[in-house]
């Protein structure tokens, strides 16, 4: 039945490079951790997980949109709306209907803007036409503005212990919550990109839009629903990271957008499309994350840390062009 | 089958009788990847020549000419340009030393004026500026010398492709050169436009340059050519005189097969009209009023030029391409242009000429590639949702099997697997849902011999099974072959419709080049 | 001169108080301490480090020094402060990027019994078990209300450039300012916010100087002051008034030379020795103050011969220092 | 887009008469000048197909590189004119490595202009911060200060003169020169352009290195005009010259666009803060504002070439 099964050696090569960065992760934790053991500690894996989480929702959003070959610049400032929106609603709808309702609507609110906010992009990317960097450059400074209005400036205090408790503090299923949510939403992710028709489509208008378009598929509405999802995973960031710091910060996620589409890239999500698991935004963000916090430990001057990173991406970048031209 | 001697004097273009040949190739061997595109190739072309290059498609003339003008490297072999040996010559390099090219596929910057693009890489400049009026001057001469009605200012990217393959000529010759190549050159031109380019060439011939000429118009070969090599498979076949070359010897030189046991016998059923269009016009005169029927258990072949529109009409009738006029109807029921989901939805299967472009997703499974028309099906998705995988891993393994697939594991992307590979994955598409009509486009492109009778096995099965099946192909002994209805089109419009027969070889020729060439043959 | 005493002053209950504060000579045990930084981008904070490394060198202790990279990094610093919680530290001192964003934590390390100080930037919580800081608010309003006294009864036209909208700390200023001028002959025509990149205040003052006719006092962050000089000379305007609600450098030889009225400052380098200090103090179990606010020193080229430059900045060769061993 | 700039002026001159004034338009003219010079070099990537995200990063490190060697050449002793035109080119060094570093990358690494310009303008944010330990380089030469800052010719700001000399060149090297053909040709259809015979590399290459480079004239001229070497200065530069090119009609696709349109493109957006400013629109709200106009210009030039195509 195989007779026709060649084996060439392009499969083990493959295999091989799915391990590479597997590795650089643990061994970027061995290091730092036989440097300073306190890199290891299970508090310090902890916090390491927890930070991952976050930083996960945002390296998933941008996986999303580049496996349509797209980008979201406009991620950070949806996390920045969502905060301080998602609060707003919260402070007000706790002061009168209680803690429970009040973290309903503000969640809910957060997640109604998040794909808002991805509907418009999707909407200027696929029936517009415009080029997904200049469209998700004007949202972002279109939303990241009125967050800074709506808010006043000033952050949201007084958030509901009710949700900074269960999004943040709380342990769910032997992990903290954020950590949970970002299994649980991996797992989701991973479910629909890998084995639903919708996530089937993006994958292949991702590699080629003509051929998806010539194959019978809903290419701009596939697009569409691509922003749409990217918006609610930085809302869903956006949300977590309010409950982390305890309040709605109108400057949240500016600084976010850069280093989450690096993240996924390294991980092994491709700029031309078409490519990268959930593992990638994974991946990407662990070593992200362990990177940041190792080089914090090791006492690495801060100013220096940015040039660490920028050689990792460009390495990571190379490695990213080898192992597509190692096909 | 001829076997002639390759170094051959020849008698007309006098000029060339005595004088050193302006370059020689001896044993050029070109592979891309693990596709051997030329094996062993020897050339010569001599100055106040012109020497055709004449084969099938894919035969290996583009390469070779891209070989000439320094745009690919040769694995192996030798290059000699004007006595000297050339090993790594670069696209600037040749074009200095005087070779201009026409490319097949145009080399032009879509952006750019066409006087811009006439002049790129040899700007006129006057103490370092450009010299612009100077350039226009020339542009205008270049362009009034050949009769070319094209605005010089006008951006390229806006121009029909006629135009663009105009500026395309204009710009080889606009300089001085010596060797002279021409790939196509008369590809989307009419007789007109084609008359004066053809008189310049034979102008420029008597000047003493070396040219070599790339066409499947006999016409244009009987009128210009001086020696005639002929490729086959990338292998150099023969080189001939035009004495020599009669068309029968030059065609049966350029496919050199025993037809009759290449192709399956496929058995005839005809079964009830599937699909009908009438008076199916395109944009830019791509088709003019083409009205055909195809019937169930019946395989319709489409033959034509490059170029004459029967891809077009193909793509037309799955909606990637927007009529100006006429109706196509399926079982009765006329589609309302809706695109490749209706076409699909009322059972219409088509697998594109250009794979790379329209047909795969090249770094996707090969599973996702072959049910990427079908995820809406019950047998792939639940309710066009989740999709069963374990069903996509059947059918994958099925086909893979059936269509002898070779590929590494299951789990490969098409751009791990060789051409005739990629082919196959395409079409089992086709089996991945309940068609009726398969409308193939070049269905054996860049596939090897064994893949050709796999593919040919396919559509036998196709069709006896009762479904309808078009094959156009450019490839005629292909088509002739496998069709049981023969359509023959022109520019654009339906010259024939052959049957039983009436289909030869040369009835087809006749209807293909215009019936003069033909009758002269005779 | 001399680092101790330092007036400062304790609010405990409704009842502040000006006391002199003198700090501990040597520490008992080499301590080791965390200390959380937004940034280290600007000489106010270059100060700050300043002084809590010599301050941490002085009683002997052990400081890691960890900094933000901003104050849009509200997250990072979370994990910073869980970070110096997983390493184990006895005590940490926090320059907080966001208050609120902080309890949550500042809740999990007083449940470790990890001793906490607030530094510079405010935090609201009673869990810390000591703080010093001044309000930007206060600090505007000091600044603010100095202009006031000195234009009496003039009608005097103001634009005041909190600095980044968003922050927190700009809207607050504003806040500080309205209170400041309230009732008095100065007018607030606009809060102009922006950046405080240099490039993007002095375009900000240019546009204000063209939009408003009679501004005569430019009123904002110290790179607002360092930059005005540029766009009111542009601009032909001679007798404005230049203030800023803090200092930095740069301001320094710009009061001295005139170009700058006056700045506010809260001498971040002794709240830096200070917060050492109070760390100590509660770790070795010593009596200590709870909640301090440095005092404002208006600085003009009348006072500032007398000023130690070194309780606001650090001595100008000095580079950051991440770790005291 | 001149009727779009036209369009802007005269709303902005009839809504507020002070718009007009001489001292108003010469801070729109000065703003407008920084703002086309770091604009023109982000077009010259982006013809070639590209785009350049460290150009920000680049004005902070030359400004901190063009500080440290003018305070170090003093110090030496220099003075003068000298000083002047050494500082300045050897504060310029790091530009040109680094633009050299993202056009060796790009063109001959093949490796995405996104990852690279994104990792060296972290690369050079931590080197500026780090080189200066955070605060700003003060005591810059006087004279530096005066001519590049301050200087003024027929009450023209010295800058307007050096983004002319600039878009100047660059219109030359555009329409005047063949190599400027080169580029478009390179980002218009990059194999047409080899098999054409241009050395398709070395033209990719010197895009990036003339981005950088008038990045770094940029970060030059805004230190002699805030007079410090700041480590932080041009933090959103990058983001607006893409805005500026895009709204000039510069293809993010590559081979389309000109240096006159940049100039219009960042007098437009120049005038449209600044009548922002004058109109008294709380400053919260000009993020938003620039957003949509962004939007609004780009989707109009979608429009434009749906049609042009459609024509044909
Ligand atoms: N890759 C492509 N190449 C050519 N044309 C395309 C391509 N993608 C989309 N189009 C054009 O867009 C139109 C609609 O495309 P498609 O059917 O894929 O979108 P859709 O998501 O189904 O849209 P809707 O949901 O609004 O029906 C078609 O008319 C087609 O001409
Ligand atoms: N860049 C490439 N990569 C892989 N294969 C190629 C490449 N270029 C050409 N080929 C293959 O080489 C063979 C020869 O192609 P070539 O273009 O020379 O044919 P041709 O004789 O010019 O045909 P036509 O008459 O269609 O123009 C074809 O099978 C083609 O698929
Ligand atoms: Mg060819
Ligand atoms: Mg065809």
């Amino acid at each position: 039945m195989f007779k026709s099964l060649q084996l060439t050696s392009i499969r083990p090569r493959d295999s091989l490079m799915q391990l590479a960065l597997p590795a650089v992760i643990v061994s970027v934790f061995l290091g730092f951790g036989l440097v300073e053991p306190a890199m290891l500690s299970s508090g310090n894996i902890a916090n390491v997980l927890k930070q991952g989480a976050l930083f996960f929702f945002l390296a998933a959003a941008q996986l999303v949109v580049l496996i349509t070959r797209g980008f979201d610049l406009s991620v950070g400032a949806c996390v920045s709306l969502v905060s301080v929106a998602a609060s707003m609603v919260m402070t007000a709808v706790t002061a009168t209907a209680g803690p429970v309702t009040g973290v309903v609507a503000g969640v809910a609110t957060g997640l109604l803007i998040g794909a808002a906010i991805g509907a418009i992009n999707g909407t200027l990317v696929a029936y517009g036409r415009i080029n997904p960097f200049v469209a998700t450059l004007a949202t972002m400074s279109i939303f990241g503005g009125l967050s800074t209005t709506i808010s006043g400036g000033f952050p949201i205090f007084d958030l509901p212990r009710t949700f900074t408790f269960a999004f943040n503090e709380a342990w769910w299923l032997f992990l903290p919550a954020p950590v949970t949510i970002a299994v649980l939403v991996g797992l989701a992710l991973h479910v629909v990109l890998s084995s639903t028709a919708p996530g089937r489509v993006l994958y292949l208008l991702g590699d080629s839009p003509a051929a998806a378009h010539a194959a019978g598929l809903k290419v701009r509405l596939h697009l569409c629903l691509a922003y749409v999802a990217s918006g609610l995973l930085a809302a869903l960031a956006g949300l977590l990271m309010t409950a982390q710091i305890g309040s709605g910060e109108p400057n949240l996620g500016t600084n976010l957008v850069l280093g989450s589409i690096a993240a996924a890239v390294v991980g092994g999500a491709s700029l031309r499309g078409g490519r990268g698991t959930v593992l990638a935004p994974a991946l990407g963000s662990l070593l992200v994350i362990g990177l940041s916090v190792g080089m914090n430990l090791l006492q690495i001057n801060g100013q220096l840390q940015p040039v660490v990173v920028g050689a990792i991406l460009i390495l990571g970048a190379a490695f990213d062009m080898l192992r597509s031209r190692a096909r | 089958m001829l076997s002639l001697e390759t170094t051959l004097p020849c008698e007309p273009g006098s000029q060339g009788k005595t004088a050193r040949p302006l370059l020689q190739l001896h044993g050029i061997c070109k592979s891309f990847g693990a596709f051997q595109a030329l094996k062993d190739v020897t050339f010569d072309l001599r100055p106040g020549e012109v020497h055709v290059l004449f084969g099938e498609n894919g035969a290996g003339k583009s390469t070779l000419i891209q070989i000439l003008c320094g745009v690919q490297k040769f694995d192996s072999g030798r290059y000699e340009l004007f006595g000297q040996d050339v090993a790594g010559l670069s696209p600037a390099e040749a074009r200095r030393r005087g070779i201009s090219v026409v490319f097949q596929e145009f080399s032009l910057i879509p952006e750019m004026t066409v006087e811009e693009n006439l002049f790129l890489g040899h700007e006129l400049t006057r103490n370092g500026r450009l010299a612009k009026s100077e350039m226009r001057k020339r542009v205008r001469a270049v362009l009034d010398r050949l009769g070319f009605d094209i605005p010089p200012a006008a951006r390229v990217s806006g121009l029909r492709r006629a135009h663009q393959q105009m500026v395309e000529i204009a710009k080889a010759l606009l300089l001085e050169c010596r060797v002279l190549v021409l790939d196509e050159p008369t590809a989307s031109l009419t007789d007109h436009e084609a008359g004066r380019l053809l008189a310049m060439v034979e102008q420029l011939r008597d000047e003493g340059l070396g040219i070599v000429y790339v066409s499947h118009r006999m016409a244009e070969i009987d009128r210009l050519a001086d020696r005639i090599t002929v490729l086959r498979d990338g292998r150099h076949i023969a080189t001939l005189p035009r004495e020599r070359a009669s068309h029968g010897e030059l065609i049966e030189l350029m496919t050199g097969r025993t037809f009759e046991k290449f192709y399956p016998e496929i058995i005839r059923n005809v079964g009830p009209v599937l699909m009908r269009i009438e008076d199916l016009s395109l944009p830019r005169g791509l088709a003019k009023d083409v009205s055909f029927e195809i019937r169930g258990g019946e395989v319709l072949g489409l033959a034509g030029l490059a170029g004459c529109g029967k891809s077009e009409v193909i793509r037309a009738a799955f909606g990637l391409e927007q009529p100006t006029g006429g109706k196509i109807e399926v079982c009765g029921r006329t589609l309302h242009g809706n695109g490749p989901r209706e076409a699909i939805a009322a059972g219409i299967c088509y697998l594109p000429a250009d794979r790379g472009r329209e047909g795969l997703a090249m770094h996707q499974p090969i599973g996702a590639n072959a049910t990427m028309a079908a995820l809406d099906v019950p047998e792939f998705s639940r309710r066009a949702f989740g999709l069963r995988l374990k069903a996509e891993r059947a059918f994958t393994r099925e086909i893979v099997d059936r269509l002898k697939i070779r590929t590494p594991d299951l789990n490969a992307t098409p751009d791990q697997l060789s051409g005739g590979n990629k082919q196959k994955v395409m079409i089992a598409r086709g089996m991945s849902r309940g068609f009726d009509i398969y409308l193939f486009d070049e269905p054996t492109v860049g596939v090897d011999v064994q893949a050709k009778l796999q593919i040919y096995d396919v559509i036998k099965s196709l069709a006896e099974s009762g479904k309808a099946v078009v094959v156009a192909s450019s490839e005629l002994a292909e088509v002739l072959h496998l069709s049981h209805r023969l359509l023959v089109m022109r520019e654009g419009a339906v010259v024939g419709s052959l049957e039983g027969t009436e289909a030869t070889e040369d009835a087809v020729l006749s209807l293909f080049f215009d019936n003069t060439v033909a009758n002269g043959k005779g | 001169g001399d680092i101790w005493p330092f007036d400062v002053v304790s609010i405990n209950g409704d009842k502040p108080q000006t006391v002199a504060y003198t700090g501990l000579e040597k520490a008992e045990k080499p301590w080791n301490i965390c200390v959380l930084f937004p940034h280290m981008k600007d000489s106010y904070w270059i100060g700050v480090n300043y002084g809590i490394v010599d301050q941490a060198r002085k009683l002997g202790v052990r400081a890691t020094i960890l900094e933000a990279g901003g104050y849009t990094e509200a997250a990072k610093q979370v994990s910073q402060y869980n970070d110096c919680l997983a390493k184990g530290v006895d005590a940490i001192i926090i320059g907080a990027i966001s208050e609120a964003g902080l309890a949550k934590s500042v809740e999990e390390g007083k449940r470790k019994g990890v001793v906490q100080v607030g530094v510079i930037n405010p935090l609201k919580s009673d869990l810390v078990d000591a703080k010093i800081f001044a309000n930007y608010d206060d600090a505007a309003e000091a600044g603010a209300k100095f202009i006031v006294d000195m234009t009496v009864g003039q009608p005097m036209k103001m634009v005041h450039f909190p600095g980044p909208q968003g922050s927190g700390w700009a809207e607050a200023s504003t806040e500080g300012v309205k209170r400041a001028i309230a009732g008095s002959s100065v007018e607030l025509l606009e809060a102009k916010y922006g950046d405080t990149g240099k490039s993007e205040q002095l375009r900000l003052v240019e546009d204000v100087l063209q939009a408003h006719d009679e501004v005569n006092v430019i009123f904002g962050t110290a790179v607002t002051a360092e930059v005005a000089g540029q766009a009111l000379e542009s601009a032909g305007i001679e007798d404005a008034v230049v203030a800023s609600y803090y200092s930095n450098e740069g301001i320094v030889d710009l009061i001295g030379s005139g170009k700058v009225t006056a700045t506010v400052t809260e001498s971040p380098v002794m709240e830096a020795r200070i917060a050492v200090d109070l760390a100590v103090r509660i770790l070795e179990g010593k009596e200590h103050y709870n909640h301090l606010s440095p005092t404002m020193t208006v600085v003009t080229s009348a006072n500032i011969g007398d000023l130690d430059l070194t309780r606001t900045f650090a001595p100008a060769d000095w580079s950051p220092v991440y770790s005291v061993e | 887009m001149p009727l779009m700039l036209i369009a802007a002026c005269l709303m902005a001159a009839l809504y507020e008469p002070r718009f007009l004034k001489a001292a108003n338009l010469m801070n729109v003219l000065r703003n407008a000048s920084f703002l086309t010079v770091i604009s023109a070099g982000q077009m010259m990537v982006m013809i070639v197909g590209g785009f350049d995200i460290s150009v920000g990063a680049v004005v902070a490190l030359t400004s901190v590189s063009t500080a440290m060697a003018l305070v170090f050449l003093a110090d030496w002793g220099l003075a003068g004119v000298g000083l002047l035109v050494l500082g300045c080119l050897a504060g310029l060094i790091p530009a040109l490595l680094l633009g050299l570093c993202n056009g060796l990358f790009v063109s001959l690494g093949r490796i995405s202009p996104f990852m690279v310009t994104i990792g060296t303008m972290s690369i050079a944010t931590g080197l500026a911060a780090y080189v200066t330990g955070g605060s700003p380089i003060y005591n810059l030469p006087p004279l530096f200060l005066e001519i590049l800052g301050n200087g003024r010719l027929l009450a023209i700001p010295g800058v307007a003169f050096i983004a002319a000399a600039v878009v100047l060149a660059l219109w030359y090297l555009q329409s005047q020169s063949r190599h400027g053909r080169y580029f478009y040709a390179v980002g218009g259809n990059e194999k047409a352009a080899r098999q054409t015979g241009i050395d398709t590399r070395k033209y990719i290459c010197a895009a990036y290195v003339i981005g950088a480079l008038l990045a770094g004239v940029t970060g030059i001229l805004l230190t002699a005009r805030v007079g410090s070497g700041e480590a932080t200065l041009g933090g959103n530069l990058m983001l607006q010259s893409i805005s500026v090119a895009v709204i000039a009609g510069v293809s993010l696709k590559g081979g389309v666009g000109n240096v006159q349109n940049i100039v219009f493109s960042a007098v437009f957006l120049s005038v449209l803060s600044n009548a922002m400013s004058l109109a008294r629109i709380d400053s919260k709200y000009h993020v938003i504002v620039i957003g949509l106009v962004v939007l609004i210009a780009v989707w109009v030039e979608a429009r434009a070439a749906t049609m042009e195509t459609s024509d044909v």
